[in-house]
């Protein structure tokens, strides 16, 4: 804001030749109008009214001489207590507000409520911004009702329709819930003050949960509603309480101090009274819940047990398993044994093939036939050596016999011996002579009568034989020569 | 009979408890159980105890029978409740 | 009849011991036998002690039955509630 | 009837040595026997001690396997729980 | 008949003499043989040690099998183990 | 009767003199008498002393093969006694 | 007593003149005889010195081979000379 103070100050003291810019009036309209106009509470009908998507409510505030534009901005109109509508009396708490770039004002509306009659709504007004201020509206306070109240207290006119409906609706669903009626006045002036009676009586004589309730009616009808007592009543009551007064559009100040505010004395029941019928169902489910439960915590267990005991294995198959590795075992052990018994079997059984092969027998044999062969050899060598001896003797004596003077004298042939001298030639002896002859045997004394030496004794003969002159000496020398 | 350890020893019967918060304990109880991670006995247990609140509840349920009241003030201002003529007569039925 | 050493001697019949803990027990009897590296002669005697587990492992769950059995007779509308038997179901067993 | 050096003549029958170890005690004969560096007359002492722990294993299982019986028909269901024979099995034997 | 210096005069028969050493000795007896050094006496010496050698040799083997066929029998299961004859499978030859 | 220088005079009878010995003698005493150098009376001589030796050859080798039969015949341990095969195949012929 | 070829006429009967003497005495005075130059006188002489000769030798060789065979028929070890075979044959008959 660019309108120096000197200047706004002089807008108002004088006039002044000099014209304004349109920014430095709207300046200073601004500057005049908006501090004094920050908290206002305008009354006024609802026209033109329009929400934007962005969820601002624009709309125009009139009555029969004026029209104000006024906007509720988006985030203040989601928080609105109501939603208006065109032709609806509000009261609108907000500020003004000029905008430069359009030239208007418009109220901006922090709070609106739909409006009674006018100053009424605004001393209703104040006590609601009184009772807020001391906490007694706060959310906070708020208390549940009972689920199932054991006693119900209602706080109305026992002729009004109102009661009617409350107790059609409240025994339909709960039949036979226990009521306590504290009757009062609900409409006219100091009627306020019985609710408000009621209200204590009620309390006194034990309920849990109270229902304060009258049928619609107009604005005054409503208006003991509003009254601060009776709001005070309600909120220090010590039980919850249901307002369910007028239309479900009425909010009076005793529907903002109850616990529960309920559009109508049905709704009051359905809020106070359970269904008795669905309770008995959920309680009949629930016990159903529970016996499944039971029964599941055992079965199941069952179904567990069975399966573990299933499991438990029975330890017979172990016990075969075992059997077999015994019985594998000694098997082995049998087998290896008669394998080892086998292999010494086939040991020995070679080392004894060894041991035949060097049987001595053979050898004995080669021996005896070696010793045989010698035996034969040495019988051979005996018959040679004898043959060839005496045959070379015999040769000898064969080549001896020739020798053998005597053999010739058998033969035939005679010695000549003269004077012991042996005669080879006849010319060796002379006629007359005495020679001795040896034959074969004996001796004889003989005279040579004669002396032949020109012819041969023996014809064919090369080399001179014998010297006998007899040729039947040397036959027999020749005959007898085998015989020796 | 030991009841748990956020009701102790509470006799039920006429007892003040109010239904919802039986039905509560009811539901808690029902919850438990369906959990399945009690031990036996204390399913057991927890079983009996649902089947008291049951039965505790149904009582309650049962036990509301009563006629609609109204509060008189007698003479000397004192009040007290009186049969609501007229008025009752619907709710009754 | 000799237990095995983490149970040693106990008779189980009767005994106080919560199902739950008998079929821990049980379970790990099973899972001792599986892993099969227990002796022969131990894992007879587990087998033993699973099948006494077993058999008061049933019992009891026997009982747990006949219990919420009589629990939910007396709990059905029968006026006169008959006593809970055993209360607390141990020192019936 | 002499026994090798590591188990000097030890009566098998009714001995208190575990299953397992007369098992062991086999898997080491046939061992031995499978090494085949044991004269023959040890071999043979060795297989007839191999049969004697055989047929002690043998007489073990058998036990065992009447345990079990009476066991596995006590645990299915029947009520009257049969005592179970022999106890820890051994002294019976 | 003289026997070899190292074994002098021993009657091999029932000698408690074990059967490897015995086909020890058969072997070294063969083993001299085929060397063909000996004479003729010493080889017939050698031979007919190298028979009774064989021939016990022989005979403990039998004895050996007989002994395992007996215990292969009472390892069957028999439920009265014949008593093993022999025991030593030594004295019995 | 004079032996030859190198085995001179011994009684053979009974001597402990090896068959191969007496064999190889006898051999190269028919050597000796078949080379023919020697005189007749040496020759007598050595034929004698070869007679000698083949009778007590001959004798020596006829009481080894009755000691190698009875051998052989008892090598095999049965009663009936039945030649080694491989072996005795020459001798038997 | 050695009956050389210078002393002819000795009684060679019992000498000790081998065999193999005689014989080669004897082909000497064959030889001499044989070649004719001796005087009548003389080859009487020798004639008869080798008829002494022959007749030695022969007594000699006799003797040698009734010798032989007392050999032969001793070696048999039998009463009964059985004949060297191949040998005996011709100096037998």
């Amino acid at each position: 804001m660019a309108v120096r103070p000197g200047e706004t100050g002089d807008l108002f003291a004088q006039v002044k030749p000099r014209a304004l810019s349109v920014s430095e009036l709207t300046r200073a309209l601004r500057v005049a109008v908006e501090p004094r106009f920050k908290d206002v509470w305008v009354s006024g009908e609802v026209a033109n009214l329009r929400r934007q998507a962005s969820g601002h409510l624009y709309f125009s505030l009139k009555d029969e001489g004026a029209c104000v534009n006024a906007v509720v901005w988006g985030s203040q109109a989601r928080r609105l207590a109501f939603a208006p509508a065109d032709g609806q009396e509000v009261l609108a708490r907000g500020f003004v507000e000029i905008y430069p770039p359009h030239g208007k004002y418009q109220l901006v509306v922090n709070e609106l409520e739909p409006r009674g009659a006018g100053a009424q709504a605004v001393l209703l007004q104040r006590l609601k911004e009184k009772l807020l201020a001391e906490g007694l509206l706060d959310p906070a306070r708020k208390r549940p009702l009972p689920f199932l109240p054991r006693r119900v207290g209602v706080a109305t006119s026992p002729t009004g329709a109102a009661l009617r409906d409350l107790l059609r609706v409240l025994h339909a669903r709960f039949p036979g819930l226990p009521v306590l009626v504290a009757p009062c006045r609900v409409q006219g002036a100091g009627a306020a003050a019985t609710v408000a009676g009621a209200l204590r009586s009620l309390c006194r004589a034990g309920v849990d949960v109270v229902v304060v309730t009258r049928g619609g009616g107009s604005q005054e009808d409503l208006f003991e509603f509003n009254d601060e007592r009776l709001a005070r009543a309600i909120a220090a009551c010590p039980v919850p309480v249901v307002s369910a007064v007028g239309h479900e559009i009425d909010v009076t100040v005793a529907d903002l101090v109850a616990d529960v505010r309920a559009a109508t004395p049905t709704h009051a029941a359905q809020l106070v009274a359970p269904v008795k019928d669905e309770l008995r169902a959920g309680l009949q489910a629930s016990r159903a819940r529970l016996l499944r439960a039971a029964s599941e915590a055992v079965a199941g267990r069952r179904r567990e047990l069975r399966a573990l005991k299933a499991e438990l294995s029975d330890p017979k198959h172990l016990l075969s398993e075992q059997r077999h590795r015994l019985d594998d075992l000694l098997r082995r052990a049998e087998a290896l044994l008669r394998g080892r018994l086998r292999a010494e079997r086939d040991a020995q059984d070679a080392v004894k093939a060894r041991l035949g092969r060097r049987e001595p027998r053979a050898r004995v044999r080669e021996l005896v036939a070696r010793s045989e062969d010698a035996t034969r050899r040495l019988g051979s060598w005996q018959a040679a050596t004898f043959r060839r001896e005496e045959l070379r003797l015999e040769r000898l004596k064969a080549r001896l016999a020739p020798a053998n003077v005597a053999e010739s004298l058998k033969r035939g042939f005679a010695l000549a011996l003269a004077g012991g001298k042996l005669l080879r030639r006849s010319a060796e002896a002379a006629q007359g002579d005495a020679l001795r002859l040896a034959l074969a045997e004996g001796w004889l004394d003989v005279v040579v009568t004669g002396v032949d030496a020109g012819s041969d004794p023996l014809p064919g003969r090369t080399r001179p034989g014998g010297a006998g002159p007899e040729s039947g000496g040397g036959d027999a020398v020749e005959r007898d020569s085998d015989h020796d | 009979m030991s009841a748990p350890a956020d009701h102790p020893g509470k006799d039920l019967e006429g007892s003040g408890e109010p239904y919802d918060a039986l039905v509560a304990r009811l539901e808690r109880v029902v919850g438990e159980l369906e959990r399945g991670d009690l031990p036996l006995e204390a399913s057991i247990e927890k079983f009996a105890e649902g089947v008291r609140l049951a039965r505790e509840a149904t009582r309650k349920l049962d036990e509301a029978e009563r006629r609609v009241e109204v509060l008189v003030r007698n003479a000397d201002g004192s009040e007290e409740p009186a049969p609501l003529e007229g008025g009752g007569g619907k709710g009754n039925g």
